[in-house]
């Protein structure tokens, strides 16, 4: 219970890094043009949930959330390695993984 | 039921026929249907509804699959189906009238009509009303000129433009009634709420005055008859706009007729324009299937303002008028149509002494402008005698503009006729009328001068269904179904 | 045989003759088709005999319904009176001798059997005119012989030269009739919103019981009557269709645009005298409109070089004469006009026919002369028709004319006088026409003079009844001052359909005052006829071209230029808005507007689609975008909402 | 639930089948495996299973509607990719078995009861479609198209997932019934909550490719096989539209009015913009792709509709997903190096059941009767009249721009000028069309059971 009062008193803090660690990532994702920096963010971005979650199990007390955290991070494993593959393949048609090159499609 | 299905199997059979037996199995069918209608006309003794199909419970959306006629309805159904075997029989000898796909399709579209001019739900009024619009394009499109995608387009979205407002009516007619049953809709009470009983029948009166077509809605019409064949043409002039005006007498008046004061002389309005405008267009129209084009606005702009009128009399003439100008614009198209086949030139411009070389349809053609100028003998006389003068009672005004389609009408249909039969002879050669259009034109002459002097027979069937509505407006109705 | 029965085959008999004719009448020869035309038409003239010697009251005859409305239903009834039975007789009469004059004029026609046919339906639907017991049968009629006249003035539509005009002809007839017939809608439209009933008889119970409520309709009524009036019988402003008429043949003319169907409009008034008499407003326009007419249509006729031409405006004249009457309330007087002008018309127009026969189809009178000799019988009988129009004493016209000018005077001076130079003018033409026709040396040319012929007696029989006819016409009706107990015979016995009349009867003038009028007339009719037997016979005056006429003849010989007055102020306007309308409006305004909008819905799709740049940093930053938009939404409801 | 289980495991087998390089037996698999999934699905509540005591997924009657419909269309996909896979006989079992798995999570996207599972399925359903799309190795567009969907998709599965925590942090519970109790006892005004639901609902219209997060639509739709398309246009679609009205009128609901605002400007913007775009198209797949973002566009009525959504969505959902489905078997009959438009010049002409089939799908879409498409929309619409008039009028408006398009494509395919050409099909393209046809024709006769 106590230890319950005083995240109590620092919740807000641990939303605000989350929240800035999601931003940080967002801004990255739109800003960088290199793919591989683009997952990292992506990952970026997973990890402030994963840090937001557990924050708020730690208040509620019960580790439903921290299961969840579990949950996304396997999910991101997949994901990258999915985008990796995906990033290879891109590259073998493309000589390049700057996403400013894929602009076939459009219109 | 039969009545019904027949013409669906009918023409889904007619598209698997080999090409030399289309032309007779259509021509039969086409009698047997009429035949199964006639079975019908005999057996309708009441002044109630028969009920073809009329299940007790009530399905989601308010969907009821009523399906019945009363005497109205069955009189529409007749038409169609005596005006379809007339215009199969009137292609006999075209080539269009051996293609399973046109046969097809022309059974295709009965069904939808009979189904619309039986059908006692809004909903299925509704389908039936969209139904009917795909056979005949699918006729436009592949049997008429092939640059008309223009009008084509314009055709489509107009009445789709006019079926999506009526839609959005029907969705509104939903919150005043349990469902969509036509016996509940026109119990709906809008009193207190005129304005939106006018809002919904307004956007229902959209659709109708675009099929009609109603005066400034009538730019789909001239192109879409030019470049329509033959059939095409009567199958749209003949039939499809008089689902408009049937909708008109059974939909909206019974239903809205609260809201309809404030529509009544707009729309009254609009036809009187229409009867002029069209009639003075039509005067100097070069092309023939135009010139009618423009000639039908203006008789379909005075039925429409009779029927606005709501008295028992003006509805009852325009019913006479309804049928009158199926006959007319068979006949009409089927002229125009002749003479296109004989010579690829519908320009009255290119014609001239046609009555010297084929005296026969020199003589059949003066007695189809006759009847389309609404002479006495004729039914169009009565429709029209009544029509103007239950016009002229509601306001000397309209009347005096109805009347001017007299003489109008005179002036367009013989300039067209002397134009293209009398004067200069530059038509050397032209093949006389072969039998089927000997036995059309007869038949379509009997039947107008048969109603012209005996239409009491037309009304006899009618009134019934009419003081129904009347005696709704009255508000002293008690509806059992 | 019932009263009923008998009038119903007086009745069908023709349109019988006419299914018969119309049907088999390509494979019969063409006697058969002839005489069998003409035999209906005979024995229907038989039948009213039989009922007009017959005829006690006024009997209906109710055929069957046609229609029943709300608050008015249409049946078609027959009538029979003494009026109607007197058209009757007129029609079926000189029906039967046109037909009989037919046999022979058109015997070279292809178009026999169909010519035959069109004239049976005429004489059906002049029936169903007169007889009908209401308007609404009465309308049928009208617009039936407006029908038949279509098809009958057209008929050499296919004629080489004149194919052509013909047609047009035949077109502008049946227009304009068409705008009289709208008026006769409207009157009729009228009384059922009034009366509730078409009856003749009905609405004239009505009526006679209580006047007062129906002077007010009964002006607007009449007028529509009048209008549908001038377009059948040929009065300003509708008259211009029946001189171009004459483009029918001639029998056609004699029959329709002389004896029977312009007389239409006299017989629809007199049958709605009850109405009129509560109009007084309408009677002074009929009567305004009349007197002009007639001096309008006599002056044209003096100076016309087409034979024809000449008896058509002359039709015209004589018409607005009886409209004169019927405006003076005289209405047995304008019937008896009526009457005689059917003789005397029909033989003239039959006398014409018969002189253009002989010419092998040549009707300028410029190139005729001295006919006198080559066709005797057509001479003197044609000779009988001119004196008798022109109101040579004790002749049928005379008298008949004679009683309309006596209620000219004694309505009022200057009425009389005007009608006096009409009636002058109509001595004139005939005079003029008849010596230039007959008298003087042949104009036409010797190839053409050698088979000019006297006609068959199947031509000649009818000319020669009509003739004795045009003679003694006047016995029906003699001036009751003058014989005192055979006088006025006619309009005692056309009383009892002329009911609720206060006619002035000539009999309230003293006698010398009508004998001084009867000698002015005939003095007037002598004196013409010397000084145009000097002019044209004695000093050989020939019709002039129009390069040496005066102002006046120029005038009449153009026909007051009333054709192209009506071309420049009717039908160039409708016909330009028709063109301006389809062009500009319909096509700029309607049809491109339409198509502008769709094209634009189109080409905005290309705007639509430059959003998806195709950039995956643009979509983040889109989607980044939205949700920064939605969280913004939020903040911004929170903060206002609540 | 078993049939999840039989389709993963169905998936399995078929990767295994594949060895034998016999696309043939490889699809006889998949059908059975199908077929007994849809099957175990439809017996559901008829029989005591194993796995009924788990909590997590929880099919209700629409929901077992839904399951079946993603199912049997993920049948039909199959069978459409048949033609097309069966050329690299070494990877077919690759595709169905990624379409199979996928399936799963698409299942667990209409069965979820709680967020774990409402997640797990989101991602099993996409991952696989990442590779779907970028499976045409050697093609460019297909691996554009791929990267394209990957970054956007893990994007928006980020913004999913903050949603989800803030959702979490707010509520307590990833139960659902228990997350919409708190929201009931009135919690739902926290901003946290707020701000958790948008972020949400972003990512659901990202899953449905509405505006503004459509764009990776028209790229991937043109960049993948036909046979993916079909796939994703029917079944990703229908199950996270499913996902999205489940959320949003039942654990949402309080929170729903709240967002109208927003929901109706995507509906309106998705409607315009998708029709407007789609006219000037070359590209069949890309004109279906802005096609089927108008048609979002319709769906995401049912969002607003707390009482028939669902079942609205369901009608509405089999109508279009048949005319899509239908439309790209024909594509891919017609389909030459290219796919554009102007292959289907006349082609409906002396096809009697392309022609057909191709004139009942597009006056399907374009909404009129008897056909399903149009008693979709008709509930859909209906359903919003009261509250949300002028947006109907706007959709009906739009709707009129769509019939046009569809009325183009089918003026262009019935062509005259086709005349005789006749393409040939094989057995597995004319059944897909006869199904697809039945389910035009006779899907909204579901309303009357």
């Amino acid at each position: 219970m106590e230890q319950l009062n005083n995240i109590g008193a620092s919740l807000d803090f641990y939303i605000f890094v989350s929240i800035a660690l999601f931003s940080i990532g967002a801004i990255g994702v739109l800003t960088r043009k290199n793919m591989i920096v683009l997952l990292m963010c992506i990952e970026l971005m997973l990890n402030a949930v994963n840090l937001l979650l557990v924050t708020f199990s730690t208040f509620f007390g019960n580790g439903e959330a921290q299961i969840f955290v579990f949950f996304i991070i396997v999910v991101a494993a997949a994901e990258a390695t999915i985008g990796l593959s995906i990033l290879i393949m891109a590259y073998r048609n493309s000589k390049s993984i700057d996403i400013e090159m894929f602009h076939k499609l459009n219109g | 039921m039969e009545l019904i299905f027949l013409p669906l199997i009918l023409g889904i059979i007619a598209f698997f026929v080999p090409t030399k037996w289309v032309r007779p199995f259509g021509l039969l069918a086409s009698i047997s249907i009429l035949a199964v209608s006639i079975v019908h006309l005999i057996n309708f003794n009441t002044s109630d509804y028969v009920m073809l199909f009329n299940p007790a419970e009530i399905f989601p959306l308010g969907l009821t699959f009523k399906m019945g006629y009363d005497g109205l309805a069955l009189v529409m159904v007749l038409l169609t189906n005596a005006v379809i075997s007339i215009i199969l029989l009137a292609n006999w000898n075209r080539e269009i009238s051996s293609n399973a796909r046109f046969t097809g399709l022309t059974f295709l579209m009965q069904f939808a009509l009979i189904g619309l001019f039986t059908s006692l739900d809004g909903i299925l009024f509704y389908t039936f009303w969209e139904l009917a619009l795909i056979p005949i394009f699918l006729i436009l499109y592949w049997f008429g000129k092939q640059d008309n995608n223009r009008a084509l387009f314009k055709f489509f979205l107009y009445t789709l433009l006019g079926s999506l407002m009526m839609l959005l009516s029907f969705i509104a007619l939903g919150y005043f009634a349990p469902n969509y049953s036509y016996f509940q809709l026109v119990q709906a009470n809008f009193v207190g709420k005129e304005v939106a009983a006018a809002l919904i029948m307004g956007g229902i009166l959209f659709a109708f005055a675009v099929k009609i077509p109603l005066f400034p809605f009538h730019t789909w019409q001239a192109p879409t008859y030019t470049n329509a064949p033959m059939a095409g043409t009567m199958l749209l002039s003949a039939l499809m706009l008089k689902m408009a005006l049937y909708g008109m007498i059974k939909w909206m008046i019974p239903i809205g007729f609260e809201g309809l004061v404030y529509l009544k002389w707009p729309v009254i309005t609009l036809g009187g324009i229409g009867i002029v405008y069209g009639a003075i267009i039509a005067m100097k129209q070069k092309d023939l299937k135009t010139l009618f084009a423009y000639a039908s606005i203006s008789h379909l702009g005075l039925i429409a303002a009779g029927i606005m009128l709501f008295t028992v009399s003006a509805i009852e003439a325009s019913m006479i008028q309804i049928i009158n100008h199926s006959i007319v614009a068979v006949a009409l198209f089927l002229c125009a149509g002749i003479i296109e086949d004989r010579l690829n030139t519908r320009n009255i411009d290119d014609l001239g002494g046609i009555a010297k070389v084929a005296p026969h349809f020199g003589f059949w053609f003066a007695v189809m402008t006759f009847i389309s100028v609404s002479v006495p003998f004729t039914a169009g006389f009565i429709g029209e005698f009544v029509l103007i003068k239950e016009l002229f009672t509601a306001h000397w005004v309209i009347g005096i503009t109805a009347a001017s389609t007299l003489v109008f009408g005179a002036v367009y249909m013989l300039r067209a006729y002397q134009g293209s039969m009398f004067g200069p002879s530059k038509v050397t050669v032209f093949a006389d009328l072969k039998w089927n259009e000997y036995l059309v034109f007869a038949l379509l002459t009997l039947a107008a001068i048969g109603f012209g002097l005996y239409p009491q027979i037309i009304i006899d069937f009618i009134k019934p269904s009419i003081q129904f509505t009347q005696e709704l407006m009255s508000g002293d109705l008690t509806l059992t179904k | 045989m019932g009263k009923d029965l008998l009038l119903l085959t007086l009745i069908s008999l023709p349109l019988i003759g006419a299914a018969i004719n119309g049907i088999l009448g390509k494979r019969m020869p063409k006697l058969i088709v002839g005489s069998l035309a003409t035999m209906m038409v005979f024995v229907s003239f038989l039948i009213g005999l039989t009922l007009f010697t017959g005829l006690d009251k006024t009997t209906i005859v109710h055929l069957f319904q046609v229609a029943k409305f709300e608050d008015f239903t249409l049946d078609a009834n027959f009538q029979l009176d003494s009026l109607s039975i007197w058209m009757t007789l007129i029609i079926t009469g000189i029906g039967s001798l046109i037909h009989l004059f037919s046999m022979g004029y058109m015997s070279h026609d292809e178009g026999y059997h169909k010519f035959f046919t069109y004239l049976n339906l005429f004489i059906f639907s002049m029936l169903l005119l007169v007889l009908g017991s209401n308007y609404f049968v009465l309308f049928f009629g009208w617009e039936g012989v407006g029908i038949c006249s279509y098809l009958l003035i057209g008929f050499h539509y296919n004629d080489a030269e004149k194919g052509l005009a013909n047609s047009l002809a035949a077109r502008k007839a049946f227009i304009m009739n068409r705008i009289g017939d709208a008026g006769l809608l409207f009157a009729l439209f009228m009384m059922l919103n009034h009366f509730h009933t078409l009856e003749f008889v009905e609405i004239g119970k009505m009526v006679t019981a209580s006047p007062e409520l129906y002077t007010g309709i009964a002006g607007a009524i009449t007028l529509c009557l009048f209008l549908a009036a001038t377009g059948k019988s040929a009065q300003i402003p509708l008259f211009t269709w029946l001189p171009d008429a004459m483009a029918g043949p001639t029998p056609v003319s004699a029959l329709i645009h002389a004896a029977t169907m312009v007389t239409a409009g006299i017989y629809l008034t007199v049958r709605s005298n009850f109405l009129f008499e509560l109009a007084p407003t309408t009677k002074d326009i009929i009567l305004v409109i009349g007197i002009a007419t007639t001096v309008v249509a006599a002056f044209i006729a003096m100076r016309q070089n087409d034979i024809k031409k000449v008896l058509a405006y002359s039709t015209v004249s004589q018409l607005g004469l009886m409209f004169v009457a019927l405006g003076m309330g005289a209405y047995t007087v304008a019937l008896f006009h009526v009457t005689t002008h059917a003789f005397f018309k029909a033989l003239l127009f039959l006398g014409s026919g018969s002189v253009i026969h002989a010419m092998s189809d040549e009707q300028d009178i410029r190139k005729m002369g001295g006919l006198s000799k080559l066709t005797p019988i057509t001479h003197i009988t044609f000779l009988i028709g001119t004196l008798a129009i022109a109101g040579f004493p004790f002749l049928s016209g005379f008298f008949s004319k004679d009683e309309i000018l006596a209620h000219a005077w004694m309505s009022s001076p200057i009425v009389y006088g005007i009608l006096m130079i009409a009636v002058t003018m109509t001595a004139i033409y005939m005079f003029r026409l008849y010596f230039l026709v007959f008298h003087g040396s042949f104009r036409g040319g010797e190839k053409l003079k050698s088979h000019v012929h006297e006609s068959g007696l199947s031509m000649t029989i009818p000319l020669m009844v009509l003739a004795v006819l045009s003679v003694f016409g006047g016995i029906l009706n003699l001036p009751g001052i003058v014989f005192h107990d055979a006088g006025h015979w006619m309009s005692h016995f056309l009383e009892s359909t002329t009911y609720g009349l206060n006619q002035i009867e000539p009999e309230h003038m003293d006698g010398n005052q009508s004998i001084i009028l009867m000698c002015i007339a005939s003095a007037v009719a002598l004196s013409v006829m010397t000084w145009a037997y000097i002019t044209y016979v004695k000093k050989q005056a020939v019709a002039k071209e129009d390069a040496d006429m005066n102002a006046w003849e120029k005038l009449s010989s153009n026909k007051l230029y009333i054709d192209e007055i009506y071309q420049t102020i009717f039908v160039q306007p409708i016909l330009w808005l028709s063109t301006t309308l389809a062009s500009q409006f319909e096509q700029r305004v309607l049809n491109n507007g339409i198509f502008r909008l769709t094209s634009a819905i189109e080409a905005s799709g290309n705007y639509t689609r430059k959003w998806q740049s195709g950039f995956l940093s643009s979509y983040l930053f889109w989607m980044v975008m939205g949700i920064i938009g939605f969280i913004s939404y939020y903040i911004i409801k929170s903060t206002f909402w609540n | 639930m078993d049939a999840l289980i039989i389709i993963f495991i169905t998936g399995l087998i078929g990767l295994f089948v594949g060895m034998l390089k016999n696309s043939r037996l490889t699809l006889a698999v998949i059908s059975v495996g199908l077929i007994a999934g849809f099957l175990s699905m439809y017996y559901m509540n008829d029989y005591q299973s194993i796995f009924q005591s788990y909590q997590g997924l929880q099919f209700s009657r629409t929901q077992h509607m839904f399951a079946l419909l993603a199912i049997g269309l993920t049948f039909v996909s199959v069978l459409l990719g048949y033609t097309y896979f069966k050329e690299d006989e070494e990877h077919t079992s690759d595709y169905y078995g990624l379409m199979l798995f996928s399936l799963t999570g698409a299942l667990c996207l209409i069965g979820f009861s709680n967020l774990f599972m409402f997640f797990l399925g989101l991602e099993i359903l996409s991952i696989p479609i990442y590779v779907l799309v970028g499976i045409q190795k050697g093609n460019s567009l297909s691996s554009e198209a791929s990267v394209k969907y990957f970054f956007t998709g893990s994007f928006a599965t980020a913004i999913m997932l903050f949603g989800i925590a803030l959702v979490y942090g707010s509520t307590g519970s990833f139960e659902m019934n228990e997350i919409q109790m708190a929201l009931d006892m009135g919690m739902s005004h926290s901003p946290m909550l707020n701000i958790g639901v948008l972020m949400m609902m972003a990512a659901f219209l990202f899953k449905v490719g509405a505006v503004p997060f459509h764009f990776w639509g028209p790229d991937v739709y043109q960049g993948s096989s036909n046979a993916v398309m079909a796939y994703m246009a029917s079944v990703v679609k229908l199950a996270a539209l499913f996902a999205f009205v489940h959320f949003f009128n039942f654990t949402f609901h309080s929170v729903t009015p709240f967002v109208a605002g927003l929901i109706l400007f995507a509906i309106v913007v998705s409607l315009f913009l998708g029709y407007l775009s789609a006219l000037k198209q070359t590209s069949f797949r890309r004109m279906m792709a802005y096609s089927s973002i108008a048609n979002t566009g319709f769906a995401l009525f049912a969002v607003l509709n707390q009482q028939y959504g669902e079942a609205s969505l369901w009608i509405f959902m089999i109508g279009y997903a048949c005319s899509t489905i239908a439309l790209v078997t024909i594509n891919m009959i017609v389909e030459k190096e290219t796919d554009n438009i102007a292959n289907w010049k006349g082609i409906g002409y002396s096809n009697p059941l392309i022609g057909i089939t191709l004139v009942i799908s597009l006056l399907s879409l374009s909404g009129i009767p008897p056909f399903t498409g149009f008693f979709g929309k008709y509930l859909l619409l209906s359903s919003a009249f009261t509250n949300y008039l002028p947006v109907v009028i706007l959709a009906i408006i739009a709707s009129l721009v769509g019939a046009y398009l569809y009325l183009r494509l089918m003026v262009l395919a019935l062509s005259k000028e086709g005349e005789g050409n006749k393409l040939k099909m094989n057995l597995t393209q004319i059944i897909v069309l006869i199904l697809c046809l039945g389910g035009i024709l006779g899907g909204w006769l579901v309303l009357l059971i």
